[in-house]
């Protein structure tokens, strides 16, 4: 397949993650989310296109229903409910998030990793870039006050786990895989409650609300 | 029979006595009474049993040895070894473990529906096992148990009268030091065990020469620290005050005049035993500390006026005696003198056998006088001798035996340690000649000192008149608590008079230790009871008691019956300069104490503090009242535990701050902890 | 077979709870199925310390360390069950929860030991994360049980926390699959499938995924600096629970690294993972100790005791040699006493109804079997004879003298100062005077059996560890 | 046994009359008459033949404490050399032995002070023993001088070596005597520690303590106090300057033995007397100064001597 496309798509699943920490509407982020599940919806199909194994396609399926539609979808109803437009703010400001996602990338592609990122020497490109995109969603959930953006943080962090394991050629059988993502829906749907019954209970969605227990 | 009693059985059998009592006073608790009288009764015949079993071990030349197959630990191994150190330590115990039971029968009584009789008799009969198994243990593990057994039981006794918050810092400060010391001993024992490759005592012996000498000296540092914490040797001393007077008073007997004497038994244990050869100047820091906990020891049982910590402070100089005839024992052994170590160990031994009888008779009589009146203060006694005479008499044994009176067993040991220490002076050249000559001089002002020391004691508990209601009001106490202390008082003259035999049989043991077994000893016991150190000097108990005793009854028949018989002897009021003689006028144990505090002030630093307060603040002309309060300053917490634990408490404060409750800093913890690992092991 | 029995019964009985209305219906069912399931799980032990490695089919195997586990699960679970039935009767008695929540309690409580067993007795690494996910899942609604906002925090924590070691342990065991190299789908990898290849994985590539391995489930453990989590979800969790938590899931998740470590050490060498294991666990129980010390809560100082005991093990597994032996035996203990401590603290709260120390005074008069068995527990977990605890500790320390003197030293003595750190808040605890106004009435049975049983096991297994156990525990030291 | 009978009854037939001689002198340097040597043995007797009132809040250590003083003071008259050092006693004259019995009279002394529950008593009881506390040391320590230098703690061994001039061992020897001879003071409340004349209850130390008595036991107590004088005179003649001793069993040798501890005793005592006649009293808190510098000088002896 060409490569061209798949660098393309690979720059884009990067830069939605880096656009997550400049997101400060809600909904930009759960777009952004969503236009990374698809990517790796994408990437999925291409497998299957490349080895035409059934397996890829209903993965590529069940990705496309979890993480594209029912998850936004989640979201989305809870934003409605609560009217919330904006994110919380980030611990450090913009430019400093760009340097540090900046810095992470480079530790990405350091000689520390190059075990990692050769698995596959053909793709070393792409596993350092993804290895970049998984520090970088490690720093969402750090960076950010708010829950959903945790929440989007451990999501894509769990994305690029599975793109790795993509470009790695990781993939596991479909049984596994199948028994993965219903473990990200069932987290999904619990995190979604759980961020009702926080709301319920802190009136926002801001993490520093919860520094009840100490010590 | 014989063969029964060397059997490993003879000591199970002695065990078994004090847990059956253990178990059957927890059983009976329901009862007061019953469990009670079980409990003393079964540690009492246990205590027989143990004199049985242990003397005739000291007699004979066996050793009763014994090692369960298998444990499902590896490293330890369930093994004791009873050799004639070991039987002299099990004989100390039972002895006064008989006496303090017996008292403890009558004694408890005032606990009955107080607190839960079962669980005393529970955790007493528990402790004497576990000090029986620590003197007996063979496997540093093992060992380890027993130890712990007996600190957490003692624990529990010092704790007992819980509903007092004094009683319960104390019994905090006790384990906290206690676990410490163990601490230091458990690392003595690893780092024992990481050259010679064994727990087993025998298996490091044999291998002592892989040890390493700077491992060697270490390991002594740790040992002295850890077993001179049990011990109380000064600066760790700091628990003993205040436990010994929590706990009740037949334990507290049991407390101060055996358990810290189970650091003194591995000291012997592991200095003299299995860690040979040994440097000198090991034999001089102990020299050293003996000196410094006798006398420091002494001054500060003069400032006390609480009657139990009084006791307790003496307990840290009689250790202090104790470990000038240990450390010259040290010393002399490893200067290759086997023959002068010989009477130093004997001194020491014996000095531990005879504290132990006096300290608990005096612990005792305190016990009974505190029982009577209700406090622990002796300003508020007084004049009691006319009310509790028999304990008035008991105590006045005690206080003569532990001031080394003769013909009472407390001069006798304390004159071999003299002994030991003169020859060490003459024997020791160089800079070792110096501690000796200290630790002389300190044996000599700590014998002045003590003497100070219990007749302000004496006086001011049963001399003079009642201080206070309470002790208007005190009555003898009961028989069982009479028999108790009686036998011990009768004990230390009888191990004063015959202190001959009893040198003889424990120049046994220290044979037995000291490593060229063969060396004859300089102390030589005559048929009339003459203690002789080769020529250099000698002296027979019962030769001066009799002379004594003959010029006495003499003079008192001659003053009474041939001068003058016809005096009268009429009786008035103490002459009172005019105004009427009131308790207040007396002289209090703190007035008895200042002189002397006030010459060593620069060493107790005493903080003194009057008041006067008027009839009416404009004309200061009337005063009502004045006080004058002495307290000591426990510099010892002021610079040393203070500062530590106020530096571990910050310490915990800035570690703390790592819980900030901040889930984005946890994150960034994982992540950090991350990067880092992965830089790290590339 | 057995496995397919256990499982339908823990689900059966989360279903039954599910559907039933009656009370004492559910509190029976669930304690039923933990009693047979415990009855099954000591049969499957004692299989496995006959035959070896238990594998009924290819989806499960189980293997001695893992009997230990399944059985410990199955007994503490069991008490926990038992006690659970009373303490939440008492508290609905107290109007501070209803009917729906106990029924919410049992069926989680079900789903949680389901998915413990399954984490142990599955064959496929990544069935087994899955479930260890499925732990955090199913504990996520029990520790926010009472539904106040602290609980709500806890639980949040609790959650994201996990789920990102927990995706970063997976992480780790993709890359272990780069053994296995076939482009497309592997089919189906057990255990023994990694281990029969794992010779021809990079060791560069081992090494960075056991770093991953080790930080993502040793979250799931509690140990230093991924720990934060555990005081929190400790402190909010009812009873039961955190002593399901301390006394089970953290030796489940301990066991996940071990059996990364046999890889591991198959490729890299032991010295590796032994130095990364001792780092851990002397920093672990460093914290541990020093936050204990100026604790005010008495659920997290539990809690913080466990981390310090999780430390333990990692510096036991990591010396290797006698003091893994020593190790397991650790597990055994612990889980055993602190599961017993938790009960026992449940039933000071039931009676002061706060954690907070300053609030508890004169526990002695107030409780007295409580209190005894509270001190008991101390008195184990701290190392004091005649409990294991001191005998597994020392082993354990002195097996590390030979390579690493100073990092047992120093354990050593951070131990002492947890000890008296401890000991202190203890103190305060049982001692001094009761609050007047507080009625002192007899101890319910039913909250003191389960504890008291708990702590006499763990005493019983100090003197006389039965055969097939012990079998059992010999055949893990020698595995890993 | 003559001789022992001697060695028993010296002391207390002779004590009065040192009380008497020292007297004498002071009264001669005060430029007084004085009493005569005997006054001392008719104060005794006239004691002893009146009538006596006791305490009513004394108890029987009160009682029997002049009885336990005076003996011990006897024990130990016997048990050191006198006249002879001949007689080898391998029993009681042991130097410990000696010092700690007469701690035991110290004892009861300041027992019996506090037991009448008096002001004075009291005071003088604890003067008494801190003073004899702190003594001890030096006491102890310039015997040990001897001992080390004779090669034996028997006292009746020590007082067979003779120390001559061009001895080496002729300058520690000195000072232990220097050191035993302030002890000797203090012990035995001269000046400057005590003033045995008054009864002013500032000072007064001895005299406090005894203040109660009176009859027997009052004699007792003086009797006691003489024998303990001529005890330490005796000691400090016969083992530092151990000239004209008998060394043998024999009419003669005692008796020039007796004559030389007679004209010994006496030349110390003139001395007690002049010092006493000279210096005045020091103030309590400076006496513990003198008794460390004789532990000192003791110190010194020995490192001088080994």
């Amino acid at each position: 397949m060409n490569t061209l496309f798949l660098q393309f798509l690979l720059i884009l699943f990067f830069l939605s993650v880096v656009f997550l920490h400049t997101a400060k509407r809600n909904y930009w982020t759960i777009f952004l989310y969503g236009l990374q599940s698809l990517i790796v919806t994408i990437l999925l199909v291409l497998s299957f296109l490349e080895t035409g194994a059934i397996a890829a396609l209903l993965m590529a399926g069940l990705i496309l229903v979890v993480k594209v539609i029912i998850a936004p979808l989640f979201f989305f109803r809870l934003m409605k409910k609560y009217s919330l437009k904006f994110l919380v703010s980030t611990y450090i400001n913009i430019p400093l998030t760009f340097i540090i996602i900046t810095i992470l990338t480079v530790v990405a592609h350091s000689s520390v990793f190059l075990p990692l990122t050769t698995i596959v020497s053909t793709n070393h490109f792409y596993l350092s870039v993804i290895l970049a995109t998984l520090f970088i969603s490690l720093f969402l959930i750090i960076n950010r006050k708010g829950v959903l953006s945790q929440i989007t943080g451990v999501l894509s962090l769990e994305n690029s786990i599975v793109a790795f394991a993509f470009f790695s050629w990781l993939e596991q059988s479909l049984a596994l895989q199948i028994g993965i993502i219903f473990d990200i829906f069932v987290w999904i749907i619990i995190t979604t409650i759980f961020m009702s019954m926080l709301y319920k209970h802190f009136k926002s969605f801001d993490v520093t609300r919860m520094e009840e227990l100490k010590d | 029979m014989i063969n029964f009693i060397f059997s490993p059985i003879g000591f199970f059998v002695l065990l078994s006595f004090f847990i059956a009592g253990a178990l059957g006073s927890l059983i009976f608790q329901k009862n007061d009474r019953l469990a009670n009288v079980w409990s003393g009764v079964f540690a009492s015949a246990g205590s027989i049993w143990g004199l049985i079993f242990s003397s005739l071990l000291l007699l004979g030349s066996f050793s009763v040895s014994w090692a369960a197959n298998s444990t499902s630990f590896s490293l330890l191994s369930v093994s004791f070894n009873i050799d004639k150190l070991s039987a002299f330590f099990i004989f100390v115990i039972s002895l006064i473990t008989l006496f303090c039971s017996f008292y403890g029968i009558g004694y408890v009584k005032h606990f009955y529906k107080r607190y839960n009789i079962g669980v005393l008799g529970l955790f007493f009969n528990l402790f004497i096992v576990g000090m029986l198994l620590v003197v007996s243990a063979a496997n540093g593990i093992f060992w380890l148990i027993a130890w712990e057994i007996m600190s957490i039981a003692s624990y529990f006794l010092v704790v007992y009268d819980r509903n007092d918050q004094e009683n319960v810092r104390a019994g905090f400060l006790y384990l906290v030091m206690t676990h410490v010391g163990t601490v230091f001993i458990i690392i003595s024992f690893f780092l024992l065990y990481k050259f010679t490759g064994s727990f087993d005592f025998s298996v490091v012996k044999a291998n002592m020469a892989l040890v390493p000498a700077l491992a060697k000296d270490i390991i002594f540092v740790l040992a002295l620290i850890g077993f001179g914490t049990k011990a109380g040797i000064i600066p760790f001393h700091i628990w003993l005050p205040a436990a010994h007077p929590a706990a009740p008073s037949h334990v507290s007997g049991l407390m101060s005049g055996v358990m810290i004497k189970t650091g003194i038994y591995m000291m012997i244990r592991i200095f003299l035993n299995m860690v040979q050869p040994i440097p000198v100047w090991w034999g001089v820091i102990i020299l050293i500390i003996g000196s410094i906990s006798a006398l420091l020891g002494v001054l500060y049982a003069i400032t006390e006026h609480d009657i139990k910590k009084l006791l307790a402070y003496h307990s840290i100089e009689n250790i202090g005696i104790i470990l000038l005839g240990l450390g010259s024992a040290l010393a002399f052994s490893s200067l290759n003198l086997p023959t002068l170590a010989l009477i130093s160990l004997t001194a020491a031994l014996f000095h531990t056998l005879n504290h132990a009888i006096f300290k608990s008779l005096l612990f005792l009589s305190a016990g009974s006088v505190i029982n009577k009146n209700h406090t622990r203060n002796i300003e508020e006694y007084g004049g009691l001798i006319k009310f509790m005479p028999y304990t008035a008499l008991f105590f006045l044994v005690g206080s003569m035996a532990i001031s080394a009176m003769p013909p009472f067993n407390g001069f006798f040991s304390e004159w071999l340690t003299f002994q030991s220490l003169f020859q060490g002076i003459i024997s020791i050249g160089s800079y070792v000649r110096w501690t000796f000559i200290i630790s002389a001089g300190a044996l000599a002002f700590t014998g002045g000192l003590a003497l100070l020391c219990f007749a302000k004691a004496f006086g001011a508990i049963f001399l003079a008149r009642p201080r206070s209601e309470e002790a208007k009001h005190a009555t003898e106490s009961s028989p069982w608590l009479l028999v108790g202390m009686g036998s011990l008082a009768l004990l230390s003259l009888f191990f004063g008079l015959f202190s001959g035999p009893v040198i003889s049989a424990i120049k046994n043991v220290s044979q037995s230790l000291v490593i060229s077994s063969s060396a004859v000893s300089l102390v030589s016991v005559n048929s009339n009871q003459t203690i002789s150190m080769g020529n250099f000097s000698s002296l027979s108990a019962p030769v001066f008691a009799l002379i004594f005793v003959v010029v006495l009854t003499a003079v008192f028949l001659l003053v009474k019956y041939l001068i003058y018989c016809r005096q009268k002897v009429s009786v008035g009021a103490t002459w009172d300069c005019g105004t009427d003689l009131t308790p207040r006028m007396e002289i209090t144990s703190t007035s008895f104490a200042r002189s002397i505090i006030l010459i060593f002030k620069g060493v107790l630093r005493p903080r003194l503090h009057y008041d006067v307060k008027y009839h009416d603040s404009q004309s200061r002309y009337l005063p009502e009242s004045r006080t004058v309060d002495i307290s000591i300053k426990d510099i010892y917490s002021t610079y040393f535990y203070g500062p530590l634990s106020r530096f571990i408490f910050a310490l915990s404060e800035k570690i703390k701050s790592i819980q900030n409750g901040n889930i984005n800093s946890y994150i960034l913890y994982i992540f950090g902890a991350l990067l880092l690992v992965l830089f790290l092991v590339r | 077979m057995e496995f397919i029995i256990i499982f339908t019964i823990i689900l059966l009985s989360a279903l039954f709870c599910l559907v039933l209305k009656n009370r004492r219906l559910i509190e029976a069912i669930s304690v039923a199925a933990f009693l047979a399931v415990f009855v099954l799980t000591v049969l499957v032990a004692i299989k496995v310390s006959l035959f070896g490695v238990y594998t009924p089919n290819k989806y499960f195997s189980l293997d001695s360390l893992g009997a230990i586990l399944v059985l410990l699960i199955s007994l503490v679970g069991l008490m926990a069950v038992i006690y659970s039935v009373k303490y939440l009767r008492v508290e609905t008695a107290k109007q501070i929860i209803g009917f729906t929540r106990v029924k919410q309690f049992f069926i989680f409580l079900n789903l949680f030991s389901l998915a413990m067993f399954f984490a142990v007795s599955s064959s496929s690494p990544i069935f087994a994360w899955i479930s260890v996910e499925a732990t955090t899942l199913s504990t996520a609604f029990l520790i926010s049980f009472y539904n106040k906002p602290s609980a709500m925090e806890a639980a949040w924590k609790y959650l994201i926390i996990n789920s990102v070691g927990l995706l970063l342990a997976f992480f780790g065991t993709l890359l272990y699959f780069t053994s296995i190299k076939i482009s497309g789908g592997f089919g189906f990898v057990t255990w023994n499938d990694l281990l029969a290849n794992i010779q021809n994985m990079d060791p560069a590539i081992a090494k960075i995924a056991f770093v991953f391995i080790l930080i993502g489930y040793g979250t799931k453990v509690g140990l230093a600096p991924m720990h934060t989590w555990l005081p929190d979800a400790h402190s909010k969790a009812p009873v039961p629970i955190s002593a399901l938590l301390s006394g089970v899931l953290l030796n489940v998740a301990f066991f996940m690294i071990l059996k990364f470590k046999v890889f591991n050490d198959l490729v890299v060498g032991p010295a590796f993972s032994q130095k990364l294991l001792i780092a851990f666990g002397l920093l672990s129980i460093f914290v541990a100790v020093f936050i204990i010390i100026g604790q005010k809560n008495y659920k997290r100082l539990l809690a913080y005791s466990s981390i310090e005991n999780m430390g333990i093990l990692a510096l036991g597994f990591g010396f290797g040699g006698l003091a893994i032996f020593a190790a397991i035996l650790h597990m055994i203990y612990h889980s055993l006493i602190k599961s017993a401590l938790f009960l026992s603290a449940g039933n000071i709260f039931l009676k002061y109804s706060s954690t907070k120390i300053h609030n508890i005074r004169g526990a002695f008069t107030a409780l007295p079997l409580t209190s005894i068995i509270f001190v008991a527990g101390f008195l184990a977990i701290t190392g004091a004879p005649p409990f294991g605890i001191l005998f597994t500790k020392i082993i354990i320390l002195s097996a590390g003298l030979k390579s690493f003197l100073f990092v047992s030293i120093v354990a050593l003595f951070l131990t002492a100062v947890l000890f008296i750190g401890f000991f202190k808040q203890v103190t305060n605890i049982m001692f001094g005077q009761k609050p007047i106004e507080m009625p002192v009435e007899k101890e319910k049975f039913w909250l003191i059996a389960p504890p008291l049983t708990l702590i006499l096991i763990a005493l019983v297994l100090s003197f006389y560890i039965p055969p097939f156990v012990y079998n059992l525990i010999t055949s893990a030291a020698a595995n890993y | 046994m003559i001789i022992w009978l001697l060695q028993i009854i010296l002391i207390p037939a002779l004590s009065p009359l040192g009380i008497g001689f020292v007297k004498k002198i002071k009264a001669k340097m005060q430029n007084r008459q004085g009493a005569s040597l005997i006054q001392p043995y008719r104060d005794l007797w006239k004691l002893f033949h009146k009538d006596e009132i006791i305490s009513s809040d004394a108890s029987w250590v009160f009682r029997a404490a002049p009885f336990i003083v005076f003996s011990v003071t006897i024990v130990v008259g016997s048990s050191i050399p006198l006249f002879g050092s001949f007689l080898d006693n391998y029993f009681t004259s042991d130097m410990l032995l000696v010092v700690y019995s007469l701690a035991i009279g110290t004892f009861f002394l300041a027992l019996a002070g506090m037991d009448t529950g008096g002001a004075f008593g009291g005071f003088g009881s604890s003067r008494e023993m801190t003073v004899s506390a702190l003594a001890e040391g030096g006491l102890i320590f310039s015997l040990l001088t001897l001992a080390f230098h004779s090669g034996s703690t028997n006292l009746f061994k020590i007082s067979s070596q003779v120390i001559a001039a061009y001895d080496f061992s002729f300058l520690p020897v000195i000072l232990a005597f220097l050191g035993f001879f302030i002890v000797l003071l203090a012990e035995n409340g001269r000046f400057p520690f005590d003033n045995s004349a008054t009864h002013l209850e500032l000072t007064m130390i001895h005299e406090a303590m005894i203040i109660e008595y009176s009859g027997k036991r009052l004699a007792l107590m003086e009797w006691a106090a003489a024998n303990k004088l001529l005890i330490f005179g005796a000691l400090a003649v016969n083992l530092f300057f151990s000239a004209g001793i008998a060394r043998s069993a024999g009419l003669t040798a005692i008796f020039w033995g007796v004559i030389a501890l007679l004209i010994k005793v006496a030349v110390v005592f003139f001395a007690i007397a002049v010092l006493e006649s000279v210096i005045a009293k020091f103030r309590f808190f400076r006496l513990p100064d003198i008794l460390f510098i004789s532990f000192i000088l003791n110190i010194a002896a020995i490192a001088l001597l080994l």
